[in-house]
C-alpha cells in the first residue's frame, strides 16, 4: 500500500517537472512548496510520535526514516537527466537541456545526503565510518557518475556540442548503473545494511514512517528541481536578451 | 551506402596510423612494462599472498593504460581536421564509432597480450593453466572498454582539461568491467569459482554500449 | 539512553541544513537574475 | 547533371540561427540558392561564412531555424543520403598527415563507396600525380589545399562547400582552381564559396552573398545558370 503512494509520488512529480520545462510560464511552485511542507511536518511527527524505539540499536535506529527517502530522488534525479537527455538529443529543444540540468544538480545533494548519513548511522551501530556494503557503495558510484556529469557540463559551458555531450552522458551514465549495482554485488555481496528494508518486512508503523518520508522527499525533490528550472529558465532568457541589445 | 564498408575502412585507417605513427602503442607499453616492474617489486614475496590480488591489479593497470589510448584515438582527426571527413560519411555515423572502437578493441587486446606477457615473467602468474577463459574474459573486457571508452573519447575530444576528464567520465562508467573480469580472471586461474551469471553480465554490459555507442554517435560527431 | 542521541541530531541537522541552504541557494540566483534582467530590460530601453 | 528536377532550389534556409554561448554567429538567415548556381560568401573575418559552410554540409546543427538541400531537410531522416551528395573542404584540407595523398583519398574514397578511377581522374585533373606518394605532412600549402579539394570531390558531389579555397595559393594555382571550379559549374554542380577577400576569379562569379556579424547583408544572387553565362 504505501509503495503506491510513494510510486504515485514519483510519477506525479516527474510528469508536472516534464510540462513545466517545456512551458513558457511557471505556476504550480507555491502548491508544490506547501504541498512538500505539509508532508515534510507529517513525516517529521510520525518519526517522533508514530515510529516505535527499535529495540536493538534504540533511537539512533531513527536516521533509517532520513537516510532511505533520500535514495528515490537521488536515482530519480539522473533518471529525469538520463529522459531529458533523450529528449535533447531528438528535438534539440533547449528546455530538456534546462531540466537535464535542474534534476541532475538537485539529484546530487540528496545522494550526498546518503552518503553523509549512511556513515553517521554505521558508526554508532557497526563501530566504523564507512561500510563498504552493496547499496552505500552503488550510490557511491552514482556520486561519482553526477560529478562526473556536472564537472562535463561546467567544462564544456556555452557551445552547442555542451548541450549534446552532457546529454549524451546522461544517458551512458544512467545506462551503466544497474551494471554498477550487480558489480558491487558481486565484489562486496556480503551486505552489513539491513538485510533489506522491504517495507512489508518493517512492522505497520515503521513502514508507514518510511512511506510519508519518501512521499516528502520526492517532493521535496520536485520543488527544488522546479525552482532550478525557474533560475535556468531566467539564465538562458538573460543570455539571448544580452545578444539582442546592440552589442558593439 | 553500406555502413561496413565505412566501418571497415575507418578501421583499417586508424590501425595504419597507429602503425606509421606508433606512439600511441609505444606509450602504452612503456606504462604498462613499467608499472608490471613495480607491482614485482613492491608485491609480497609470497605468490599465494600476491596471487589473490594479480587479476585485480592487472584489470586495473589495463584500465590506466587504456586511457593513454583512447585519449589519443580522435587525436590524429582533431589534428588534420579530419572530423569532418569522417562526419560528412555518406551513411549512419554509429558506423564510424564502430570502425573507431573496433580499432581501440584491436589496440586493448594487443595491449592486453603485452600485459600477459609481463605478468607471466615479472609475477609468474601461469597462464597455461587458465588456458581459454582467461583469454573470453579479456576479450569481453576489452570490448567493454573499447565501446564505452571510444565514445567517451568523442565526447572529450574537444572539451576543455580533456586529459583529466576521460579518467573522471570513464571510470565509475567500467566499474563493471573491472569488478567481473578480475574476478573471472581469477576464477580461471583456480581462484574460488563464480556464478557463470557473471558472463552473461559482461556480454549484456558490452551488447548495450555497442548499441547505445551507435545510435548516440551521429549527435557526438555533430559539432 | 545511549550516545546514540548526538548521531540521531547530527543526521537531521545535516539533511535539513542541506537542502534548506540549497532551497535558499536556488531563490536568492532567482532574485539576482530577475533583478539583472530588469536592469537589462532599462538598459535595453534607454541604449 | 543528376536526374532530379532542376526546380527544386539547392539550398533553402529559413530563419537559421547559430549561437555558441552568448556569441550568437548566425542571425536569423534567410536566403535559396538554385542548382548549378555559384554563390561567393563574402564577408570580413568572423562574420559567420565558416559556420554558414559548415551547416549547409549538415556537419553543424543549428541553433534554430530550417535547412532544406535539394528539397529534402538536411538533418532529418535523409541526412545520411544527402550528405553522400555534398563535398566540403574546410580552412583545414582534413587529411590526415602521416598517411599519403593517395591513401587519404583512398580512405576518402571508401567512406564514399567510389572507385579508384575516379580518384586517378581528380589526381590528373587537379595536378597533384606527383606528390601521390608523399605524406601530407610533407606537403606545401598549396598542395595539400588541393589534395583536400579531390577529397571534397570524390563523391561527385552536387553540392560543393569550399572555405577559403584560394588562400595560400599562387597565382597559377589560383587561376588554374578557377578554372577547374567553372568546369564543375557547367558540369551542374552548385558552388558555393566563402572568401574573406573576394578576389575576382573571373567569370565565375554569379551570385554574392555578403554577411557581416552574422547577418545577411545582400544577396545578389543573379540567377547565372550555366546555360545563360556568356
Amino acid at each position: 500500500m504505501v509503495s503506491l503512494f510513494v510510486g504515485g509520488a514519483v510519477l506525479a512529480v516527474s510528469g508536472w517537472l516534464v510540462w513545466l520545462s517545456r512551458g513558457r510560464e511557471h505556476r504550480g511552485h507555491s502548491v508544490a512548496g506547501l504541498l512538500a511542507l505539509a508532508a515534510l511536518l507529517l513525516w517529521a511527527w510520525m518519526v517522533a510520535f508514530h515510529a516505535p524505539v527499535e529495540r536493538a540499536q534504540g533511537l539512533v535506529q531513527k536516521i533509517f526514516y532520513v537516510h532511505v527517502p533520500c535514495v528515490i530522488p537521488a536515482y530519480l534525479g539522473f533518471g529525469l537527466t538520463a529522459l531529458a537527455g533523450i529528449g535533447f538529443l531528438r528535438s534539440r529543444n533547449e528546455s530538456w537541456d534546462r531540466l537535464a540540468a535542474a534534476s541532475a544538480e538537485v539529484g546530487v545533494v540528496f545522494c550526498s545526503l546518503i552518503l553523509a548519513t549512511g556513515p553517521i548511522w554505521a558508526k554508532p551501530v557497526w563501530g566504523h565510518w564507512w561500510v563498504w556494503d552493496l547499496r552505500l557503495t552503488s550510490t557511491l558510484v552514482l556520486w561519482f557518475i553526477y560529478l562526473a556529469y556536472l564537472l562535463l557540463r561546467g567544462f564544456a559551458f556555452g557551445s552547442d556540442t555542451a548541450r549534446t555531450f552532457t546529454a549524451v552522458y546522461g544517458i551512458v551514465g544512467t545506462a551503466a548503473i544497474p551494471f554498477v549495482y550487480f558489480a558491487v554485488d558481486l565484489a562486496r555481496g556480503d551486505t552489513l545494511h539491513p538485510s533489506n528494508p522491504a517495507r512489508e518486512g518493517l512492522p505497520a508503523a515503521m513502514s508507514e514512517t518510511l512511506g510519508a518520508g519518501m512521499v516528502a522527499f520526492v517532493l521535496v525533490f520536485g520543488f527544488l528541481t522546479a525552482r532550478r528550472l525557474a533560475a535556468a529558465r531566467l539564465e538562458s532568457d538573460l543570455l539571448e536578451a544580452s545578444e539582442r541589445s546592440p552589442v558593439g | 551506402m553500406s555502413g561496413a564498408r565505412v566501418a571497415w575502412a575507418v578501421l583499417r585507417k586508424d590501425l595504419l596510423l597507429d602503425l606509421r605513427s606508433r606512439d600511441r602503442a609505444g606509450h602504452m607499453g612503456v606504462f604498462a612494462f613499467l608499472v608490471v616492474a613495480l607491482l614485482s617489486i613492491t608485491l609480497p614475496e609470497s605468490p599465494e599472498a600476491a596471487g589473490a590480488w594479480v587479476p585485480a591489479l592487472l584489470w586495473i593497470l589495463l584500465l590506466l593504460t587504456s586511457i593513454l589510448g583512447l585519449a589519443r584515438s580522435f587525436a590524429a582527426e582533431s589534428e588534420a581536421g579530419a572530423v569532418a571527413t569522417l562526419a560528412g560519411v555518406a551513411c549512419d555515423r554509429g558506423w564510424v564509432f564502430l570502425g573507431k572502437a573496433g580499432a581501440n578493441l584491436i589496440a586493448l587486446l594487443a595491449l592486453q597480450l603485452w600485459v600477459a606477457v609481463l605478468a607471466a615473467v615479472f609475477l609468474d602468474v601461469r597462464w597455461e593453466a587458465a588456458g581459454w577463459r582467461a583469454a573470453a574474459v579479456g576479450a569481453l573486457g576489452a570490448l567493454g572498454l573499447a565501446s564505452v571508452g571510444t565514445l567517451l573519447a568523442a565526447l572529450s575530444v574537444s572539451v576543455r582539461a580533456r586529459e583529466f576528464l576521460l579518467p573522471v567520465l570513464l571510470f565509475p562508467l567500467v566499474l563493471p568491467v573491472l569488478v567481473i573480469c578480475a574476478r573471472l580472471t581469477a576464477e580461471s586461474l583456480g581462484g574460488d569459482p563464480t556464478p557463470g551469471l557473471w558472463w552473461g553480465v559482461l556480454g549484456l554490459y558490452d551488447w548495450v554500449f555497442v548499441l547505445i555507442g551507435y545510435f548516440v554517435f551521429d549527435h557526438v560527431l555533430e559539432d | 539512553m545511549t550516545g546514540g542521541e548526538v548521531y540521531l541530531a547530527a543526521a537531521y541537522a545535516i539533511v535539513g541544513l542541506v537542502l534548506l541552504g540549497y532551497a535558499i541557494f536556488v531563490e536568492r540566483r532567482i532574485r539576482a537574475l530577475r533583478r539583472s534582467r530588469e536592469s537589462s530590460r532599462e538598459g535595453g530601453r534607454a541604449g | 547533371m543528376r536526374p532530379g528536377a532542376l526546380s527544386v532550389p539547392a539550398v533553402e534556409i529559413r530563419g537559421v540561427e547559430k549561437r555558441y554561448g552568448a556569441l550568437l554567429a548566425l542571425r536569423d538567415l534567410s536566403f535559396e540558392l538554385d542548382q548549378a548556381s555559384f554563390t561567393l560568401a563574402a564577408g570580413p573575418n568572423g562574420a559567420g561564412k565558416s559556420t554558414l559552410l559548415r551547416i549547409l554540409a549538415t556537419l553543424t546543427r543549428p541553433t534554430r531555424g530550417e535547412v532544406r538541400l535539394f528539397g529534402k531537410n538536411a538533418f532529418g531522416r535523409e541526412a545520411a543520403e544527402l550528405r553522400g551528395r555534398i563535398g566540403y573542404l574546410g580552412a583545414e584540407p582534413g587529411l590526415y598527415g602521416e598517411l599519403t595523398v593517395l591513401e587519404n583519398l583512398l580512405f576518402a574514397a571508401e567512406l564514399r563507396g567510389v572507385g579508384r578511377e575516379r580518384i586517378e581522374w581528380l589526381l590528373s585533373e587537379l595536378r597533384i600525380e606527383s606528390v601521390a606518394e608523399q605524406r601530407v605532412r610533407t606537403l606545401s600549402l598549396g598542395y595539400r589545399k588541393r589534395a583536400g579539394l579531390a577529397r571534397a570531390l570524390l563523391g561527385a558531389p552536387d553540392l560543393l562547400l569550399l572555405d577559403e579555397p584560394w588562400t595560400g595559393l599562387d597565382a597559377e594555382a589560383a587561376s588554374g582552381l578557377t578554372r577547374f571550379l567553372s568546369r564543375r559549374l557547367e558540369a551542374g554542380t552548385t558552388l558555393v564559396l566563402a572568401s574573406h577577400a573576394p578576389r575576382d576569379p573571373g567569370d565565375l562569379f554569379g551570385g554574392v552573398l555578403s554577411l557581416d556579424a552574422g547577418r545577411l547583408q545582400s544577396l545578389d544572387a543573379s540567377r547565372a545558370t550555366p546555360a545563360e553565362r556568356p
